[in-house]
């Protein structure tokens, strides 16, 4: 039962994509939204199960879903979802623009499909070789997706992402080859040898140096995935030059992704080298990664890269959230990374409605939003809000969280400059965002779309945002802290 | 307190108002006629200025056809003003009349009342010159007051109280030890503040009504009648007070230090001389120093403050 | 939606007061919503929250006792949880007072939109719940909804440029400032065994490192301060209050940016315990220079509703003279006057809140009857709008300190803390000699804050109307006028019942800082009482001066009605111009704080062609505002450009990029070795 | 058939050996022709090298990289790479950043320094031969100094594929492969990357007229 339902969450979306690529137009449409809505449905009715009654494995323990995956996966699903929602009318639009070509919209569908099967694997597999291999495969795919509108530097975009990411998950590999190496000893030459389970299990026995040195190149790669600073190079060009849709499933999926894969391994490497070694790796890279980004974000003058600079950051936060370690700070984390996925995806979906209206991303040019576009205007001004952790949003309770849990476990010097750093990158924020939801816009923009369907989209993910921030509903509470349970390793 | 305490309170306070009232407009008149021989003029009488008050006081109003209510009460505020300040600083004896009702702090809140009231009257006729003035005044004062407020803090800080009462029966008991470095500095300091606030030489000019040189009078010269008997009795009985909280802070001696009718007798004749002599000595500013300009104010006035600074330091730097 | 409840133990009286001011103001932010009609309902449900917030506060501050609650929990933490106590009660009545009178002038008003409208009481609800929390969470909670909120009001939907620079000035200053009080709560926590409890704080704050008592006064200061608006963190404050709806900036600088004083009491006195007299000197210095400067800009200004707003600042800094002189007391267990600086510290919270929400109310008056702000093209206008003249002159005369109104009261407290500082032995000599510094600077302040609001009242109320909009004005409605003399009546009621308000503010001053047995130097008592104590007898002071006047007026009254002339100005009719306006009125000043202010004139004069006489004159004078342009604004250009600087790393070269991570690697590598 | 150890070691250090020459001619060559050609020989001498570990240790699995190394890296890419230069108009590196024989000196002096610093015989492995894992390491080196100082798309991917084969190597010498389904994902993302490379290719050649990564410098900041 479980196996079925494991196979049809990965075998779906593959197939789906697959027909999407031969069939017409509306017909990818319509295979692309059912299979969409059967993959979110059996993902969160799989994460639920977890949740429920606790990790699930299937095939021989090579497929297991323990909360932190499941909570990866529910992530991915209802932000793919969001996408997949916001998709025909972004490519309407496009088509009519004639960015796109007709042909383009059945291979978008599939690709947005493979795309899917790839990032719902990631959180299934109890095995590293296997997750790397996931991973990569989802770097090929979007990085055809990142590409689709044949523009210049959209072509650029794909390019530095698919040498660069390539090159990065190759360090990523190194650090993968490493951990078996480190681990053939304890548990043989079997594929044994990779399953994290196990990793973590004999984490004690594991080569320390061997060890030391996996988590080096698995920070190195994963760290390129996910955007860490200096690894981070392709990240903004990448999102800014997707098409939004696929902006909100990069910057709200992938990265989510590549998190865990190295939360995975720094969980192996706490287990066997001990708390400081990745831990102080984590703080310092996270510290950089939010420190670099701000002066970009100061100063940009390009939408999508604004927010693609702030997923940075908020990827930075992460990795200090989980660096910092201790219950409170983990489950900030935690909770921070969910509400990173949903805020930041309507905002890619809502600045894409502008980008779209405007016909521009340059900042220069977008003023009057409200005016102009009330509903992408009102979603957006009020993410930003929401994004930066303003009360009432969730956010302000995570960068609370963290920012507390690593002073009480010490860091504190890390958690000020954070704390300091993270209201800056705010002001940058809200700099531009005031510029663009107030002022006049030229008298040339045309009005911005309406429709109830439009506003319920982007608005419904901020409501959860911000409801999050008052009160989180107990099942949601205690499935929070299994995760967090799991992310504290062997000290939770 | 009990009810004979109370009359004799009230006593005083009677006394001593309806002496200030009375002392006012002839230590006016004294220092117009010393002045007078000093430009070699034989002056007016020694009672021209009740002359003066009781003609305006006579004469049917003239008012501007702007102003309000704010300039026909006016002058009443002010004199009012004045009138319950005049109660709170010792004369005859080392404690005021109204003991415990308020301290220095409260006089001076009362002296900033009666000018703010006088500033805005000024402002009520629209008339270029009420501007000049109040603008003037008010940027005076502004600069007079820490000097103000320092110099009689300092003797505040000697007597571990700011209650005037307190300071002046202090002043007694030290006797000669009271003239320290720091006493004298304030009492300097304090004396530059009197001239400012009562608009002599070399600040202002007191008989002239020469429009750009002109500052207090400037605000007074669209009051007329009643109003302006009122005003100028005010700016009389404002010397007379200004220089008895001066005696009282710092040369407070002669005043009773209990209440017994010949000490009070004696400390009363002690103070009129020591207001007197304040007077003639304003007086003999106005004749000999010229009155500086406007911007040379600051200077001088900073240069107040400073000595009254330079006693509270002396003070408090000092003095082990 | 804030799930039931599930502890309320704000019981008795006090409780439902607290209830029916919440519950309203819950009902009055969603009837704007609801529909376009019930806006103006909401405003009159504003008020009446408002009169009951008074209550609540009149209730606690009277009956003591404390009353707490809490709802919600997000990660195990409680977004609302209330504890009110006496100190949270001071800022209560200011808060019931000003937000009743600010309400009650936009009922009947036109609401410009619905979201404002409804986001106001929200507005004054965040600032009930910064008033109780408990708790670093809730706290911060309800300070960055207060923030948000209010930039919102400050901002509105259909905003100018200027206006959306200064709200966004304001927002990113309040939060860098936040995370300031981020990292001080959680050095706190950390000393209490990870509790964000305040009263576990205080229990727990004698354990902590002195070096963690500085770190969390310098990051309390910086944070607090900046809600304040004292020097020099104050530079959002004089744009985002005059831009704001007038009733708004009542609240902002009346409530708003006490808050700011609130936290600092509440942290460096109340969980603290006072701290190394540094701490003291350091809020004097701070405070003296807002004093100073915040008066000195202030008379610099023409626009009405900027001027009042560098006044918060410059009351501010007296605030913080009683605050630091309580301080620097209290650290050298001088506690009886502690007690007394810091109590009037808050008594001045209280009457400046007052006085400058009626002066902010004033100058929304006259906005609305004129729609102008700028003093050189009002005049005249007691003839049109009495009432509203008399409530502002009174509003003036109470924050010009003057006797027998409020603002004297505390003020008069203060000089008597500062002189307590100044002269205790036990106090290190260069110590009293600052507080014997900050008291020059009070007086200076004052006597400057006179000049300003002679200016300020005249040029707006007398003379001659300068502007045909001034000229044919017509006073507020009813509601406004009302509002405007429940302030004035404050401002006289607190002026002559000082003694018991005072008494009350010292009970509450004692349960922070406990005064021995020591003698009190001086107190504000409503009767005389002799003695060598100073004293103020503000009820037996104003009682006599009413005869002395009332005798004046009656013998002025008795000289028959006078005779109406024109003014004299040199025998040509009056005209508007030939009276000073606010520019020239300042002008003494101007010059003679000329090396501070910095004055920069320009004037044009056309002449009549080929004559040496003028035909039109104009002149323009501006002070440079130091901190603002040639600090702030220098260092922001430079940060700009830095970031300029560094955006080049990311130069588009696929090579340099792979250079980084390679870069990167091989320092990991070493670094690991 | 099967190996013994000995020997094998002999023959796995040729093979490295043979790998690290063949890695210096690349970084040494300015036609990228003549590079595609290398690397095919490359490729070959890795696929050996799996087979000999595999023939030796018994790891059969190894065969099977073997085979899927030969298949893929060998022959297909080769080919691919093959299709996309006849496309391009310019077919050899003009200015690379550095210059031919600065790079070959580099690559010897990678080479140098990986030999001396790491000590292959210290992974005390049944299968005994220390010029395995340094060669493995430098040709990961080579590949990203190649990677980084060419300015053609195409020899950037050359590079990227030496830095692959360099990952592969250490992975037969550090631990006799991965497990096979691990060893199929990685030749399959393998593969699928470079038909995206194709894709990109005829892209920027249609957009761009050239592979030269000069014309994509418009994404900054």
């Amino acid at each position: 039962m479980i196996e079925l339902t494991a196979a049809v969450l990965v075998l779906v979306p593959l197939v789906g994509g697959g027909l999407a690529w031969v069939l017409p137009a509306d017909g990818s449409r319509r295979v692309a939204a059912v299979a969409m809505t059967v993959t979110a449905v059996v993902g969160l009715g799989l994460s639920g199960v977890c949740f429920g009654l606790g990790a699930i494995r299937a095939f021989g323990g090579l497929l297991v879903l323990d909360a932190l995956g499941a909570y990866v996966l529910a992530l991915t699903v209802v932000v793919a979802a969001l996408a997949m929602a916001a998709s025909p009318r972004y490519l309407r639009h496009e088509l009519e623009s004639g960015a796109l070509r007709a042909l383009d919209e059945a291979r978008y569908y599939a690709l947005l499909l493979w795309f899917l099967a790839g990032l719902v694997a990631i959180p299934l597999l109890d095995n590293l070789g296997l997750l790397w291999v996931a991973i990569e495969a989802t770097t090929v795919v979007s990085a055809l997706l990142v590409g689709i509108t044949r523009t210049p530097q959209a072509i650029e975009a794909a390019w530095k992402y698919l040498i660069l990411g390539t090159i990065g998950l190759g360090f990523a590999l190194l650090g993968t080859l490493l951990a078996y190496a480190s681990s053939v000893p304890a548990l043989g030459e079997t594929s044994e040898a990779l399953a994290w389970t196990r990793l973590v299990a004999v984490a004690p026995m594991l080569d320390p140096n061997m060890l030391r040195l996996a988590f080096l190149f698995a920070l190195v790669g994963y760290g390129t995935k996910m955007g860490l600073v200096p690894f981070h190079t392709w990240l903004p060009d990448a999102h800014s030059q997707a098409p939004s849709p696929i902006s909100a499933l990069l910057s709200g999926v992938t990265l989510n992704a590549a998190l865990y894969a190295l939360v995975r391994f720094h969980l192996v490497a706490i287990g066997g080298l001990g708390e400081g070694y990745s831990s102080t790796l984590l703080i310092g890279f996270g510290l950089l990664t939010i420190a670099v980004a701000l002066p970009f974000m100061v100063a940009q003058g390009d939408l999508k890269r604004l927010l693609a600079y702030s997923s940075v950051e908020h990827m930075g936060i992460l990795a200090l959230a989980i660096g910092f370690g201790g219950p409170l700070a983990l489950l900030g984390g935690t909770l921070h990374m969910g509400l990173h996925s949903l805020a930041k995806s309507s905002l890619f979906l809502s600045a894409g409605e502008l980008v779209q209206q405007y016909g521009t991303p340059r900042l220069a040019r977008l003023r009057g939003a409200l005016g102009a576009a009330p509903i992408a205007g009102g979603a957006f001004g009020t993410g930003i809000v929401l994004l930066a952790g303003l009360p009432p949003s969730g956010i302000f309770v995570t960068e609370f969280a963290i920012v507390l849990g690593g002073i009480q476990r010490g860091h504190v010097l890390a958690a000020a400059v954070a704390a300091l750093l993270l209201s800056l990158a705010f002001a940058a924020l809200a700099f531009h965002g005031a510029r663009l939801i107030f002022g006049q816009p030229q008298s040339t923009t045309p009005q911005g779309g309406r429709g109830r369907w439009l506003a319920i989209r982007l608005a419904v993910p901020l409501a959860v945002v911000a409801l999050l921030g008052l009160w989180t509903p107990d099942p949601i509470a205690a499935a929070l802290d299994a995760v967090r349970a799991i992310l504290g390793g062997t000290h939770g | 307190m009990s009810g004979a305490a109370a009359l004799v309170d009230l006593a005083l306070a009677v006394l001593q108002l309806g002496l200030f009232l009375a002392v006012a407009p002839l230590l006016a008149g004294t220092m117009k006629r010393t002045k007078a021989r000093f430009q070699g003029r034989r002056g007016p009488t020694l009672v021209q200025p009740y002359r003066d008050l009781a003609k305006w006081w006579s004469k049917r109003p003239l008012a501007s056809s702007t102003t309000g209510p704010v300039a026909r009460h006016a002058p009443a505020v002010v004199f009012g003003a004045f009138v319950v300040a005049a109660l709170l600083v010792p004369f005859a004896a080392g404690r005021p009349p109204l003991a415990g009702w308020g301290d220095l702090f409260v006089v001076i809140g009362l002296l900033a009342t009666a000018r703010f009231v006088l500033a805005l009257a000024a402002l009520d006729a629209g008339s270029a010159f009420g501007g000049m003035g109040s603008s003037r005044d008010v940027a005076i004062s502004a600069l007079a007051e820490p000097g103000l407020v320092l110099a009689l803090a300092g003797a505040a800080l000697a007597a571990g109280s700011s209650d005037l009462g307190t300071i002046s029966l202090f002043g007694l008991r030290e006797g000669v030890g009271l003239l320290g470095p720091s006493h004298l500095l304030a009492a300097v300091a304090f004396g530059i503040i009197v001239v400012a606030e009562t608009g002599h030489h070399p600040v202002d000019n007191p008989d002239t009504h020469l429009e750009l040189t002109m500052i207090h009078e400037g605000m007074l010269l669209e009051a007329s009648g009643r109003s302006l008997a009122l005003l100028v009795f005010a700016s009389e009985l404002k010397l007379v007070l200004l220089a008895a909280l001066f005696a009282a802070a710092f040369l407070p001696f002669g005043a009773a230090t209990e209440l017994a009718p010949l000490p009070l007798l004696l400390g009363l004749g002690i103070g009129l001389v020591k207001v007197f002599l304040i007077g003639q000595g304003l007086a003999l500013l106005d004749a000999t120093v010229a009155k500086a300009r406007i911007l040379a104010l600051p200077d001088l006035l900073g240069l107040a403050s400073l000595l009254a600074l330079t006693g509270l330091g002396a003070r408090l730097l000092l003095v082990p | 939606m804030i799930p039931a409840p599930e502890e309320i133990v704000l019981a008795g009286p006090a409780g439902w007061l607290w209830l029916a001011a919440a519950g309203t103001l819950i009902l009055a932010a969603i009837a704007p919503l609801a529909s376009r009609r019930l806006a103006s309902i909401g405003a009159l449900l504003s008020t009446g929250a408002g009169l009951s917030i008074l209550g609540f506060g009149i209730v606690v501050l009277i009956g003591g006792g404390t009353y707490t609650a809490e709802w919600g929990q997000v990660l195990g933490l409680a977004p609302i949880a209330l504890h009110y106590d006496g100190l949270s009660a001071v800022f209560l009545v200011a808060l019931g007072l000003t937000s009743a009178a600010a309400s009650l002038t936009v009922v009947g008003r036109p609401v410009r939109s619905r979201v404002e409208a409804s986001a106001y009481p929200l507005f004054l609800a965040s600032m009930l719940l910064v008033l109780g929390a408990r708790d670093a969470f809730s706290f911060l909670l309800a300070w960055e909804l207060m923030a948000l909120l209010s930039a919102l009001l400050v901002v509105g939907l259909r905003p100018t440029r200027s206006v959306v620079s200064a709200g966004y000035l304001y927002l990113a200053m309040t939060h860098v400032a936040t995370a300031a009080l981020l990292v001080a709560f959680a050095l706190l926590a950390t000393g209490s065994g990870g509790a964000l409890d305040f009263v576990a704080w205080r229990g727990a704050a004698p354990s902590l490192s002195p070096m963690v008592h500085d770190a969390v006064f310098v990051l309390a200061f910086l944070g607090f301060g900046t809600k304040a608006g004292t020097l020099p963190l104050h530079a959002w404050l004089p744009r985002a209050h005059p831009v704001a709806p007038s009733h708004v900036s009542a609240l902002m600088s009346g409530v708003m940016i006490k808050t700011g004083i609130y936290g600092l009491v509440r942290i460096l006195v109340d969980v603290l315990g006072g701290g190394p007299d540094w701490w003291g000197v350091a809020i004097l210095v701070a405070g003296a220079f807002s004093a100073v400067l915040g008066v000195l800009y202030a008379l610099m200004q023409h626009d009405l509703k900027r001027l009042l707003a560098f006044h918060s600042i410059e009351n501010i800094g007296i605030i913080l003279l009683g605050l630091g002189a309580a301080i620097i007391l209290a650290a050298h267990d001088q506690d009886a006057l502690a007690a007394m600086a810091l109590t009037a510290a808050l008594f001045h919270s209280i009457n400046h809140a007052v006085f400058k929400s009626l002066l902010f109310l004033g100058a929304g008056a006259v906005l609305a009857a004129t729609g102008l702000r700028d003093l050189n093209r009002l005049g005249g206008l007691a003839r049109a709008m009495p009432v509203t003249a008399l409530a502002f002159g009174i509003g003036a005369a109470a924050i010009s300190g003057l006797p027998p109104f409020n603002g004297f009261a505390s003020e008069w407290l203060v000089f008597q803390g500062l002189l307590g500082a100044a002269g205790s032995t036990p106090v290190p000599p260069l110590e009293r000699m600052g507080a014997g510094l900050a008291i020059g600077a009070l007086a200076l302040t004052s006597a400057l804050a006179v000049a300003c609001f002679v200016k300020a009242t005249g040029v707006t109320f007398l003379g001659l109307p300068r502007s045909s909009a001034a000229a044919d004005a017509h006073d507020v409605g009813r509601p406004a006028r009302l509002a405007l003399t429940l302030l004035a009546a404050a401002c006289v009621a607190l002026g002559l019942g000082a003694g018991p308000a005072v008494a009350a503010l010292t009970r509450v001053a004692a349960t922070l800082i406990p005064p021995g047995s020591a003698a009190v130097t001086a107190t504000v008592s409503a009767a005389p009482a002799a003695g060598p104590a100073a004293t103020y007898a503000a009820l037996a002071i104003g009682l006599l001066l009413v005869p002395a006047v009332a005798f004046a007026v009656f013998a002025l009254r008795r000289a028959g009605s006078a005779r109406r002339v024109d003014t004299w100005t040199c025998g040509i009719a009056p005209q508007p111009a030939f009276q000073y306006n606010a520019t020239s009125f300042a002008k003494p000043i101007r010059l003679f704080f000329g090396r501070l202010l910095l004055p920069e004139r320009e004037i044009h004069i056309e002449y009549h062609p080929g004559t040496p006489f003028p035909l039109a004159m104009r002149y323009r004078s501006e002070v440079t505002l130091i901190l603002e342009d040639r600090v702030f604004r220098p260092a922001h250009a430079l940060s700009v450009r830095f970031a300029e600087l560094v955006r080049r790393v990311q130069s588009g070269s696929l090579q340099l990029y792979l250079a980084y991570t390679v870069g990167a690697v091989l320092v990991l590598l070493w670094w690991a070795r | 058939m099967s190996l013994d150890l000995a020997t094998a070691a002999h023959l796995l250090d040729a093979c490295a050996s043979g790998i690290v020459v063949v890695g210096v001619l690349i970084a040494g060559t300015r036609s990228i022709g003549r590079a595609v050609l290398l690397l095919a020989v490359q490729s070959i001498f890795l696929a050996l090298a799996a087979a000999i570990v595999g023939a030796s240790t018994g790891t059969g699995h190894l065969i099977v990289g073997a085979v899927l190394t030969l298949a893929t890296k060998g022959i297909a890419v080769p080919l691919i790479l093959g299709r996309i230069l006849r496309g391009s108009p310019v077919r050899f590196e003009r200015r690379p950043y550095l210059g031919r024989r600065s790079s070959l000196i580099v690559a010897i002096l990678i080479v140098f320094v990986t030999t001396a610093a790491i000590d292959g015989a210290a992974l005390g492995r049944s299968l005994d031969a220390p010029r395995a894992l340094p060669a493995a390491l430098a040709e990961v080196l080579t590949g990203l100094l190649i990677a980084m100082t060419r300015r053609k798309g195409l020899s950037i991917v050359i590079g990227l594929l030496v830095f692959e084969n360099g990952l592969a190597l250490t992975a037969f010498s550090l631990t006799y492969g991965m497990p096979l389904v691990i060893e199929l994902g990685i030749a399959f993302d393998l593969l699928v990357a470079i038909v995206v490379v194709w894709v990109y290719a005829r892209r920027m050649l249609a957009t761009f007229g050239s592979l030269s990564t000069d014309e994509l410098r418009s994404l900054r900041g």
